[in-house]
């Protein structure tokens, strides 16, 4: 075991992958000799070669699309697409092709790539640096959707993914790469190294995908989140006193939808944190899921605590934000019933 | 201030429209055997004048001349002619099958013939092609089973894309032929992933992009031509310039202004501008890019110079946009005559051995059909309603698992 | 008055727009001397010369970001992508620049296009001639979403539309454009002549974006729908007697809440019906909006009549397409406590 | 079987790293003067070699020199000397503040003034730029208020853009300078759509269109380079080729194997490749795509050879992946130097003279950056958050009302 932060652990899956099958290709903007703009694919180059971690050029949907056709030869790329904020040039390929490659070839191809993207919010980076597009993913039929919120999770489930035959996107809450954020801006900065989940086997180990984690049980309301949002989350939960079951989603697609339903029969309550715009964002199909199947045991409204309806706005950071004073108001509110 | 002129917006239009008398007077064309032919190793900078020629083999009288002439023995040529001829056949029936409501949708690629046909039979088994729609000759060559065709084509019982895929979104790997889709131009940039796969893996695997001429507009070619160019995998790029893009000239698409093989020139890689209706020097174009890939030199754009002689699809037609018989105006002619001309003036076929090969085709053709429809057209037969929820992932998740059980499968 | 089929409703509304403002431009692939594919643009080039309607490379994202441009120079350009299914390719322009271009100028630019689109199943069109994407573009802030389902309201709401000063996707139905249709495939083909909404006025009128149309007032359940599941539910409702209130959104943004809740709290029950798969649908964000503004006035559970969590396929279309049976089993459900 | 060799993966590597020796021997160059000029109505046909070649004015000495040569007077190339002063001086002092933590984040464009400045003096104040993050020389150029610059980046309260807008992603209609936004490429496709409007509004407008060469590889840009080619409006579009993208040499985005100044050939429109550190050629060849532009002849592609002299942005650190000193090494100098030493030459100015002119910027940067910093830098002062929810649409709707009463504003 070693201290890693998140960065480190991300870059542990992919070595520990790429020295054991050298059907792993990496590529991306910068991701080569530079070892990318995160340093997540640090030393790969210089250890593996040029020619299994490179630079590529500017263009989303090359990537993804030369991802899809290097699986369906029969390799197990994993791409890095440097933004989320800039991944829609490759939206086409990763709906039209990845994800319904082996469906509309009735198993004669299919893409088993996974696709890196650091996502949300958290630093300072405006509109096009700090977007949680997650949504318009699990929307798409045939793509699984995973995000992790610690260390040692991000390297269990990156293993996962890559192993898995389907296409994955794999989002990293970057605001989380070098260390715990609680959604307190004014806070010291928190390094991962002494959380219990930053300690990190040196080995290849896996957590299947659509494994919820509780990070806390609970008793009077259940907080679904992701992402980022599992710390705000937590620590507002630890803040306000209400006795809360906190869910770590992990993946939303596929999702646990068994903890979840179980947990919400329990608690009959429920919040729902992510940082995305709130209107057709991922939270209303939490929602309407748990109101489908907790129907009978719903005390109160389901919340949803999320980004406001407009664009990510540079200055507004923390207005825009959905931190944890939101959180326990929400919480807050589903108690007063 | 010289020069000045109001500004005024241009829009392209073609040299004719319903009522006009067809004009190709614009179509750049040089004479059987005179584009130049150079080694297959030559640097991409000596080659910058080949994307504004024409490559092209057989002459009006259908004598194979000049430098690209390719050494091909009667029975390739035969087995080329085949396929075309069952092609076409078979895409005549199926339009009519279409008519008939036996299935939602069909599309031809009358004239186009030569270019699948001629390809497949050019490359090697482990070789991958990333095809359009208008691609089913490269089939026929191999010959894949046509009752399948037809299989996929009524979303029968036994169809082999499991009713999943409109007719003829064909998936064949085993035949070298990979999934098509819908949407235009997705896959060229898999033809380059898959061509920088096998080049990674020290393959001999070569691979081979389709797209028409109207969809070079797509940026996702552009994204798939970079990444060809910058590292050099063995991939053959095809524009199939068949003149129209539904109801749009090859104008719309930036074809008055130069080529589309010119289009190489943005990349640094070889363009080839060739005659589509001309098997020889398709064959002949296709193997040059095929030499050059396998000694490393990486990707070739060849356009295939056609025309698409029939509607877009079953749900079109060109009646409504452009002058009737352009088809038989084509300086380029039909690709299945002048092959059969060659195989005359060499003197391996005869008139009569034609008409038996093309009544031996029909024959093969109608009994394909037959045991298809046998198994069912469409609505009168199709898979089990639980292949709608499998593949979705390798394993369902528990939304595929409720579903399905909800619709009570 | 005209007895009009929705494609003609849309042609008078182009027709009588371009006739108003020469700043209306129309292009896309295949609308200029051709009409379109759908015939929507039938005769404008004819009419009103090749500079104001013409045809377009195949390049959604060009198109796109040609009409953009034109729009921050000050015309209104009305642009046709053939299929919503090919929208993809335009997703960046449209998410990244279309939806964010006043906010990020500070209004020094704003993007006044609306981008017709064919959508929806029921054409046997397959995975790529049949998808509703309309949640894709639910989430997008800074987007207008419009769906009509009936000539009338398609006339009125495109002269909305075109008039907005924002971007507005508008997508029709394709399935209604020559007929009504209620989901019953075996059904003849209902001509649009006799339905009163087929009598469209010659002028221009407006329907304003934003406000619903109650179909059928009833106490039972509120049936919340959009274009051809209007029909489809219409039909449903008919068939087994619930009074069942019917709301056709019209448009999903702006949305209709005030209709939406008054119409929930009033009969306490509560279905969404969409084409569209069902994860991560439109329907989620309606039934966490219902969810949380009706809560205490619910009294079962609200159900979602969908697509199902698969590619659309091919010959598999009417066990796909939520047809009126599905409808009338949510119905009857919501019906039973 | 000739020639083949076992196939592998090719990626493309820059001629050093970190502890090696800056090498530009790769840079295809031409002297000054030695370019042909053609006539600005020249066919596309006739200028299919000018890609290959590279327009310069100022030679060594700084003498201007061949058929290139434009006609401006003193006070012109002062004002853009001025301009390119002005954004060196204000780019380091906020490069600094950056550092301080006065902002969240800056981008430089040292070595790159000459583009901006040159264009925005020689197109018109009708004419709209789109720019990229490294146009600021443009806005020197126009006078935008430095002060207004300063408010941006630290997105105080007197923010022209009210704190939306990550810092240099300026938007300036009035000063023809089109809204940034941190998406590569997308705006391309609008400079070409603005175009196509002033030609269908018979305005004299045009649109010029910047991206730097690894954007190239994006799809977008081939999208607006095809409508570009095929309705000939008036717009220029730029590629700066300053060598770098992040970390990326030019190589991964094709420019190993060509020029991107020959994309153009793609689309059958002109493309001149041009010294990006020579202010005289940057005009030279504008003003001769303007003129162009202007006698409706279409879009003219420009490729502006220049290097990348600082960090990416204050994100990046260049050490890292490139040698040390390539900026010194770069064979094309630097473009305030350049320019500096052609108006001593030219007698229209003395060392004294300048060193006069950069005192004056210097204070002239300092004023108005200190008037920014007294309103507020990051954190200390901001618009009302009511801003935020301002402007998502022309009129809020329910969700952006409802929200702004929840935080309170
Ligand atoms: C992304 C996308 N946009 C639009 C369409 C609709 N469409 C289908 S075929 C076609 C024309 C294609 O023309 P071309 O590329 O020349 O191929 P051809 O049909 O001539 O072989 C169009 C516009 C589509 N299928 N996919
Ligand atoms: C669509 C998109 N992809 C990736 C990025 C991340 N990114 C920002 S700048 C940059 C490099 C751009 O290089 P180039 O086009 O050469 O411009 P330069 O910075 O050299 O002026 C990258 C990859 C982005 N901003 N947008
Ligand atoms: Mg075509
Ligand atoms: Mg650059």
């Amino acid at each position: 075991m070693t201290a890693m932060n998140m960065v480190q652990a991300l870059n542990s899956a992919l070595d520990g992958k790429m020295n054991e099958d050298p059907d792993i290709l990496i590529f991306g903007e910068d991701v080569g000799y530079f070892g990318g703009v995160f340093r997540v694919t640090d030393k790969l180059q210089e250890k593996y070669g040029l020619t299994r971690c490179f630079d590529t050029p500017i263009s989303e949907g090359g990537i993804v699309a030369t991802a899809i056709g290097m699986g369906a030869y029969g390799l197990r790329p994993v791409v890095e697409i440097q933004f989320a904020d800039y991944i829609l040039p490759a939206f086409d390929q990763l709906v039209s092709e990845a994800a319904r490659l082996r469906y509309r070839s009735n198993g004669d191809f299919w893409a088993p790539i996974t696709v890196r993207v650091p996502y949300g919010g958290g630093i300072f980076g405006g509109q096009t640096h700090s977007q949680s597009p997650e949504a318009l993913f699990a929307h798409v039929v045939g793509l699984k959707s995973v995000i992790p919120s610690n260390p040692y999770d991000a390297k269990g489930l990156l293993i996962s993914a890559i192993e898995d035959d389907d296409p994955v996107i794999f989002f990293e809450p970057k605001r989380l790469y070098n260390g715990l954020f609680e959604g307190r801006p004014d806070d010291a900065v928190k390094p991962w190294k002494n959380h219990p989940l930053a300690d990190v086997p040196e080995e290849i180990y896996r957590i299947p995908l659509g494994k919820a984690r509780t990070v806390r049980e609970g008793s009077d309301v259940t907080v679904l989140a992701y992402g980022t949002m599992v710390h705000v989350a937590l620590s507002a939960i630890e803040e306000c006193g209400i006795d809360a079951e906190l869910i770590d989603l992990r993946s939303i697609v596929p999702l646990d939808i068994d903890a979840i339903v179980e947990s919400v029969r329990r608690t009959g309550r429920c919040v729902i944190a992510h940082e995305a715009s709130r209107y057709g964002g991922f939270g209303g199909e939490l929602s309407a899921l748990v109101q489908e199947r907790c129907f009978y045991h719903l005390r109160a409204p389901i919340e949803r605590v999320t980004g406001w309806d407009t664009p990510y706005p540079h200055a507004f950071e923390w207005d825009y934000f959905p931190g944890p004073q939101r959180v326990i108001d929400a919480m807050q509110r589903t108690q007063e019933v | 201030m010289k020069n000045r002129t109001e500004l005024s917006l241009y829009v392209p239009e073609p040299s004719g429209r319903p009522g006009d008398e067809p004009d190709f007077s614009n179509v750049a064309l040089q004479d059987a055997g005179e584009q130049r032919c150079p080694d297959t190793l030559t640097p991409e900078i000596e080659l910058r004048d080949m994307p504004y020629g024409l490559i092209r083999v057989l002459d009006d009288e259908g004598k194979a001349v000049g430098p690209w002439t390719p050494d091909l023995p009667a029975d390739h040529l035969l087995r080329g002619l085949d396929a075309m001829v069952r092609t076409r056949i078979f895409d005549d029936r199926m339009f009519r099958a279409n008519r008939q409501g036996k299935t939602s949708f069909y599309m031809k690629s009358s004239g186009e013939e030569a270019i699948g046909a001629a390809q497949s039979l050019c490359l090697g088994e482990r070789d991958m092609c990333f095809p359009t729609y208008r691609i089913l000759s490269w089939l026929m060559a191999r010959d894949y089973p046509m009752t399948a065709l037809g299989n996929q084509i009524f979303s029968n019982a036994e169809d082999p894309l499991k009713g999943r895929q409109m007719p003829v979104l064909y998936s064949a790997r085993d035949y070298g032929f990979y999934s098509i889709s819908g949407n235009l131009g997705s896959r060229l940039g898999h033809a380059v992933g898959w061509a920088m796969a096998s080049a990674y893996r020290h393959d001999d695997s070569i691979a081979l992009g389709y797209v028409g001429e109207g969809t070079t507009a797509e940026g996702n070619v552009h994204e798939a031509l970079t990444f060809a160019g910058v590292y050099r995998p063995p991939v053959i790029l095809c524009v199939t310039n068949n003149q129209w893009a539904i109801s749009s000239f090859s104008g719309i698409a930036g074809g008055n202004r130069t080529t589309f093989a010119a289009k190489a020139l943005a990349y640094g890689i070889p363009g080839l501008r060739v005659d589509g209706n001309d098997f020889l020097a398709i064959h002949a174009a296709t193997n040059w890019a095929r030499e050059r890939a396998l000694g490393n030199k990486g990707a070739t754009l060849i356009e295939l110079v056609t025309y698409r002689a029939s509607a877009h699809s079953s749900s079109d037609d060109p009646t409504r946009y452009r002058p009737k018989n352009e088809d038989k105006a084509w300086p380029l002619g039909d690709p299945i005559e002048r092959l059969k001309q060659h195989l005359i003036v060499r003197g391996d076929m005869t008139e009569d051995d034609y008409r038996e090969l093309y009544e031996d085709c029909e024959k093969r053709v109608r009994a394909s059909i037959r045991e298809a429809e046998a198994i069912g057209t469409l609505g009168q037969s199709k898979p089990s309603v639980k292949a709608m929820f499998e593949q979705v992932f390798k394993e369902p998740d528990w939304r595929q698992i409720e579903q399905r059980r909800e619709v009570g499968y």
